[in-house]
């Protein structure tokens, strides 16, 4: 099994009120390093055997078509998960 | 008696807690959460509502409030808390009670009149209640499925820590139907169902929310 | 530093003067050439691009009503003495204000974000929501409920399916996240809105008679201070060719095409209002909606009695890259403007930080009459607030009949093949009520929190939403909005007062004394002349109206250009009532629950099926004239059904109205699965009609009442001394099984359910 | 200014309504290749000046702290933005 990770953000001009509220809160834990916060979405979606580049066209058409909103996001990156990433390790 | 409301910004249900305290003839205390101060009250609600927009989950960054500081060894330490809604989640991000309250299975905000089965009366807020009687609560949240391991939920329900499930039909994809829990010591509970609209004629569809607050108010009678 | 090394010149007025040849994108800003002569004239050189900004933007058909103006003097002519005297605030102000009794003042108003949620759904219905309460909150009151008037195409087409769940999702998650309960509203399909869906919110707030704030800047030397959310560069895509104009390589960054909201940021400054208000730190206080900053200052500051000046380099931004044109139209949200005397500014400011919210003085008021504003020291506005804010231009636009008009007028329903049988009527009674406009909402409705606060008396699926004020007497208030775009499009002045007759009887239904009108007219081009007679037929329509009911309007929010290529959309002029109570827990809900009590149905029924659900749903026809308007007997049956709830003699009463009595006695019966017998025969004979008529005419000023036979004599004792027609037409019935319409048919409580609630749910999902 | 990326994905075995949907919406869109799919959250922290170790120990210190539940996510991955990821680009 593969799996193919997609990242989704909120396009930079667009407020994000989620990252705005980590980024509040970060400091009153002490963690005053972050200046600026942003949170998006990560999708796995997992392929029958290995990440073929069909697989990964097929998830850039998705990542546009239903994943993201393009009017106020991006679709950051497709790409085959790394060992390391395996979801279901 | 008095029964501390938290108010933490965002706290949307805070007035109404507050409303139901009064109406059992106890005495209202609003704590904000900025103070590390419970202003001596005998027991504590924290209340519905959006803490912090509840962006990152609901609950997580209420639990980092200074008034959760005196809180959180409080409840430790016996004094009776409610959490309704947020404030369950809260609860749960704290570790005051076991596991964590994820998006509806439908993904949607829900808000129904919700048939419910008491299953644990002997907790400092539902021993007003009858073990096994069938109550209804407004339920009103886009986040209120209950989750947990098989092995926190089997100890849950061996311990008698499963304190309300749903009854009639599951309206969120909680585990084992579950609506409340408590602590082992059965003084933190939490519920997502919001008992303080279901305690005057005529505004909600119920009283059933009453027992609660005559519950604890009779423990702190009795203590 | 090297941010002042970076920093482009600005077009100040001293170049301005100095250049008067300039070409400037006035066209591109939605100017006509004579609007922009206009601005040489009063500025009295060439605007600088600020300026131009401020002005296109200002007069805008949205801000300016440019093409309506003219007609609202309709609003004054058909306003008495009488119905003024319990309007503290009137038209004009950012919503009206009317006196509910015993000190407390209760304001609401309805407003369009149309365009914005059909590009994205959530976020624009979610702003819309945002805005609207803002309007509340800057007239010092608390906002207690919201509402959302609803429209979009068909419900099977695709698109539908992308506009509808969203625009949902975004009025839920910004209302609920605000804490304020969602007492009703109103979803409609037509086929005429697939282009141009239409999303209206109403708010309605309370406050006491002597905590009204008005938007003005007074008092020489008083600071102008803006709080909450830092400024972005929302909903400026227009001005950007401004700002491009002035920059170097690169150009600007990009701007967001639409506005996030951010309920959280919201709910937070509502309750920083209320501790500002009531700490009396606020001499007068204005939201940040459309236009902005340019709004904001150029209304403060034309409502005041002197000048203003702003240094615009202090607002707080959230992308420095903003230019100063930008920032002045910038549409950020959860903003707010407040005038405070020099000596409770730094109380002011303790309250705001205690929510943690970000206030920043601009400037002040000045003893001038101008409004001034600099960058960084640069003077780059200097105008005479009034001409920004109130004396836009405005348009006396062409208006004739459309000649459409007297075809579809003439093509009424009687041709149309009627059911005959009592299967037949079965059969239509089980399709209506599965019909897009009729069918069970809650697919939709579950996703509002109705009873957050704890103050909801009445919520849907009765006929008004009702909200208790003080919760020392139980005194409160009932908001109902309706509009029937299909009778609009027949007769625009019928289906206006129409649609404030609905929404009146759905007060008065409740219990509720009628008290006051906001109306959200949704139009199509006002260039459209067609489309200019239907407006102004409407407010024709509404104006009289108010006048024979003796309730003013108090105020109200046009929408034009709700068309897709010439096709405008039905007229819609979406009206909302409010009435009083003095004690909300006396109430009437619509569905009756105990057996044995006594149906009673109010009013007369005519042949009138020319526009309602049934020719709609079952032919596809639209057609003829809608029903008659007799607003005399809206104001008696409104009367029965007040002193009925006051004198505890209903139990139960629904108003009839979209698919006519069989949809009242089908939901009355759901309401609460109690069932119920029902005989029309001597009533069909009674009005000269047969059954079918009887059963789906949507003739006006009726209503069905569940009424306990101990009161049944006090009841018809009433309604004989007052004139009001009614008949024993039924019985509720715990041992029929769903609607027993004698000598006709029986219908069962789950085939009834089945047809009404499975609609959404297998268009949308679960 | 430099970025600290931090992925976090609900833990395989709780529920994930959100990635449930999508996955149910793929095949009807035409995408049949997926056989699962499951949404997380993805934190873009801004620093000033380059991710330094400390910065990616506080990073990681707030992930486990704040940015994920224990009891329902995990936090996947903690590292600096490539310089492909910037998101103010
Ligand atoms: N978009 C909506 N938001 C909130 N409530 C709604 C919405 N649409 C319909 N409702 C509620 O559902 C009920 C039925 O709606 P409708 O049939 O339009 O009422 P009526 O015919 O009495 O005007 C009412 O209580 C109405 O307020
Ligand atoms: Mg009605």
């Amino acid at each position: 099994m593969g799996h193919v990770v997609i990242d989704v953000m909120l396009k930079p001009e667009i407020l994000d009120p989620q990252g705005q509220a980590v980024g509040g809160a970060l400091p009153r834990l002490g963690f005053e390093q972050f200046t600026d916060v942003r949170q998006g979405k990560r999708f796995v979606l997992t392929v029958d055997g290995d990440v073929t580049d069909a697989h990964l066209a097929a998830a850039r058409d998705a990542a546009e078509k239903l994943l993201s909103n393009p009017v106020i996001e991006d679709v950051v990156s497709v790409r085959a998960a790394g060992a390391d990433e395996d979801p279901d390790q | 008696m008095k029964v501390g409301v938290v108010t933490f910004p965002g706290s949307l249900d805070d007035r109404d807690a507050l409303r139901a305290v009064r109406a059992v003839g106890a005495e209202p205390v609003s704590l904000w959460h900025g103070d590390a101060d419970l202003k001596g009250v005998d027991a504590v609600i924290l209340p519905g509502g959006f803490s912090y927009g509840d962006y990152l989950r609901c609950g997580a960054i209420a639990r980092f409030a200074p008034v959760m500081d005196a809180l959180v060894p409080a409840a430790q330490g016996g004094l009776p808390v409610l959490g309704i809604c947020n404030g369950f989640q809260v609860l749960c991000e704290s570790h005051l009670l076991p596991g964590a309250l994820i998006r509806n299975d439908h993904r949607k905000f829900n808000c129904v009149d919700q048939r419910l089965v008491v299953e644990n009366a002997s907790t400092a807020w539902t021993s007003d209640f009858e073990a096994g009687q069938e109550i209804t609560i407004v339920l009103k949240n886009g986040e209120g499925g209950y989750v947990a391991d098989e092995a926190t939920l089997d100890r849950l329900e061996g311990e008698g820590q499963v304190v309300f499930r749903y009854a009639a039909s599951n309206p969120n994809g909680s585990y084992r139907d579950i609506a409340g829990v408590t602590n082992e010591r059965g003084n933190v509970v939490g519920l997502m169902p919001h008992p303080e609209h279901c305690i005057e004629d005529g505004y909600g569809p119920s009283l059933d929310g009453l027992p609660f607050f005559t519950s604890v108010l009779r423990q702190a009678v009795s203590a | 530093m090297t941010q002042q090394l970076n920093r482009p010149a600005v077009d100040t007025v001293e170049h301005a003067a100095t250049t008067p040849d300039v070409d400037q994108p006035w066209a591109e800003l939605g100017l006509k050439a004579d609007e922009y002569a206009n601005i040489r004239e009063i500025v009295g050189r060439r605007p600088t691009s600020a300026e131009l900004a401020m002005y296109s933007v200002m007069w805008s058909e949205h801000c300016s009503y440019k093409s309506s103006k003219v007609h609202f003097k309709l609003w004054g002519e058909n306003t008495t003495d009488e119905m003024r005297e319990k309007l503290l605030v009137g038209i004009g102000e950012n919503a009206g204000v009317v006196d509910i009794g015993e000190g407390w003042a209760v304001t609401f108003k309805a407003e369009s974000h149309n365009h914005p949620s059909y590009v994205e759904p959530y976020q624009g219905a979610a702003t819309g929501v945002g805005g609207i309460v803002r309007d509340i909150m800057s007239m010092g009151a608390r906002p207690i409920a919201v509402m959302d008037p609803l429209r979009f195409g068909n419900l099977h087409h695709p698109d539908t399916q992308r506009v509808l769940p969203g625009v949902v999702a975004g009025v839920g998650g910004y209302g609920n996240c605000l804490g304020l309960p969602n007492i009703g509203g109103e979803v409609v399909f037509d086929d005429c809105y697939q282009g141009n869906p239409l999303v209206n919110a109403l708010c309605v707030g309370a406050m006491r008679t002597s905590d009204i704030h008005l938007a003005k800047a007074s008092g020489v030397g008083n600071k102008v201070v803006l709080f909450g959310a830092k400024t972005g560069g929302d909903g400026i895509g227009g001005v950007s060719v401004l700002a491009s104009e002035t920059f170097d390589e690169g150009g600007p960054t990009k701007r967001p095409a639409v506005q996030v909201g951010d309920p959280f940021a919201e709910k937070v400054l509502i309750e920083c209002c209320l501790d500002l208000y009531k700490a009396g730190v606020v001499d007068g206080i204005q939201d940040l909606g459309g236009a902005g900053l340019s709004c904001a200052t150029s209304e403060l500051a034309s409502n005041g009695d002197g000048g203003m000046q702003i240094e615009l380099d202090r607002v707080p931004l959230r992308d420095a890259s903003l230019r100063p044109e930008e920032i002045l139209m910038s549409e950020s949200q959860e903003r707010m403007m407040a005038v405070v005397h020099p000596e409770r500014l730094e109380e002011f400011l303790a309250i705001t930080d205690r929510w943690d919210v970000e206030a920043t003085v601009l400037g002040e008021v000045t003893d001038g009459d101008r409004l001034v504003i600099t960058w960084h020291g640069d003077v780059i506005v200097d105008v005479p607030p009034r001409s920004v804010a109130h004396e836009g231009p405005t348009y006396q636009r062409p208006l004739e009949r459309p000649a459409y008009l007297d075809a579809l007028q003439e093509n009424g329903t009687r041709t149309l093949a009627k059911p005959s049988t009592g299967d037949a009527l079965r059969a239509d009674l089980l399709t209506l009520l599965a019909s897009p406009n009729l069918c069970d909402k809650s697919w939709v409705t579950d996703q509002y929190d109705r009873y957050v606060m704890g103050n909801t008396a009445l919520a849907m699926p009765d006929d008004a939403g009702v909200v208790r004020v003080d919760e020392e007497t139980g005194r409160g208030v009932a908001v109902s909005t309706d509009c029937n775009g299909r009778f609009a499009k027949l007769d625009p002045y019928a289906g206006a007062q129409l649609a404030l007759a609905e929404s009146y009887r759905n007060v008065a239904t409740s219990g509720a004394t009628p008290l006051a009108v906001t109306d959200c007219l949704n139009f199509g081009s006002p260039e459209d002349p067609g489309v200019m007679w239907q407006f102004r037929e409407a407010i024709r329509g509404i104006a009289e109206g108010c006048k024979t009911l003796g309730i003013p309007v108090t105020g109200g929010n046009v929408s034009f250009y709700n068309q897709t290529g010439d096709v405008a959309i039905h007229p819609t002029p979406v009206i909302g009532v409010l009435g009083v109570m003095d004690d909300v827990a006396r109430r009437t809900p619509s569905g009756w629950r105990t057996p044995g009590q006594v149906i009673y149905l109010l009013g007369t029924t005519r042949d009138e099926l020319d526009g309602g659900e049934w020719a709609n749903v079952v032919h596809g026809h639209l057609g003829g004239h809608p029903p008659v308007v007799d607003l005399a007997a809206e104001q008696l049956l409104g009367e029965i059904l007040v002193n009925a709830s006051r004198d505890g003699l209903v139990d139960a009463a629904h108003d009839l109205s979209d698919g006519g009595l069989a949809i009242a006695l089908a939901e009355a019966t759901l309401r609460h699965g109690v069932g119920a017998r029902v005989w029309l025969d001597d009533v069909a004979a009674r009005d000269g009609i047969d059954v079918f008529t009887t059963l789906f005419s949507e003739s006006t000023a009726r209503a069905i009442v569940a009424v306990p036979r101990s009161e049944e004599v006090r009841f018809t004792d009433m309604c004989t001394a007052r004139g009001q027609v009614h008949a024993r037409i039924g019985v509720v019935d715990d041992q029929t099984d769903g609607l027993d319409v004698q000598g006709q048919f029986t219908v069962s409580l789950e085939e009834l359910r089945r047809a009404h609630q499975d609609t959404l749910p297998a268009v949308f999902g679960r």
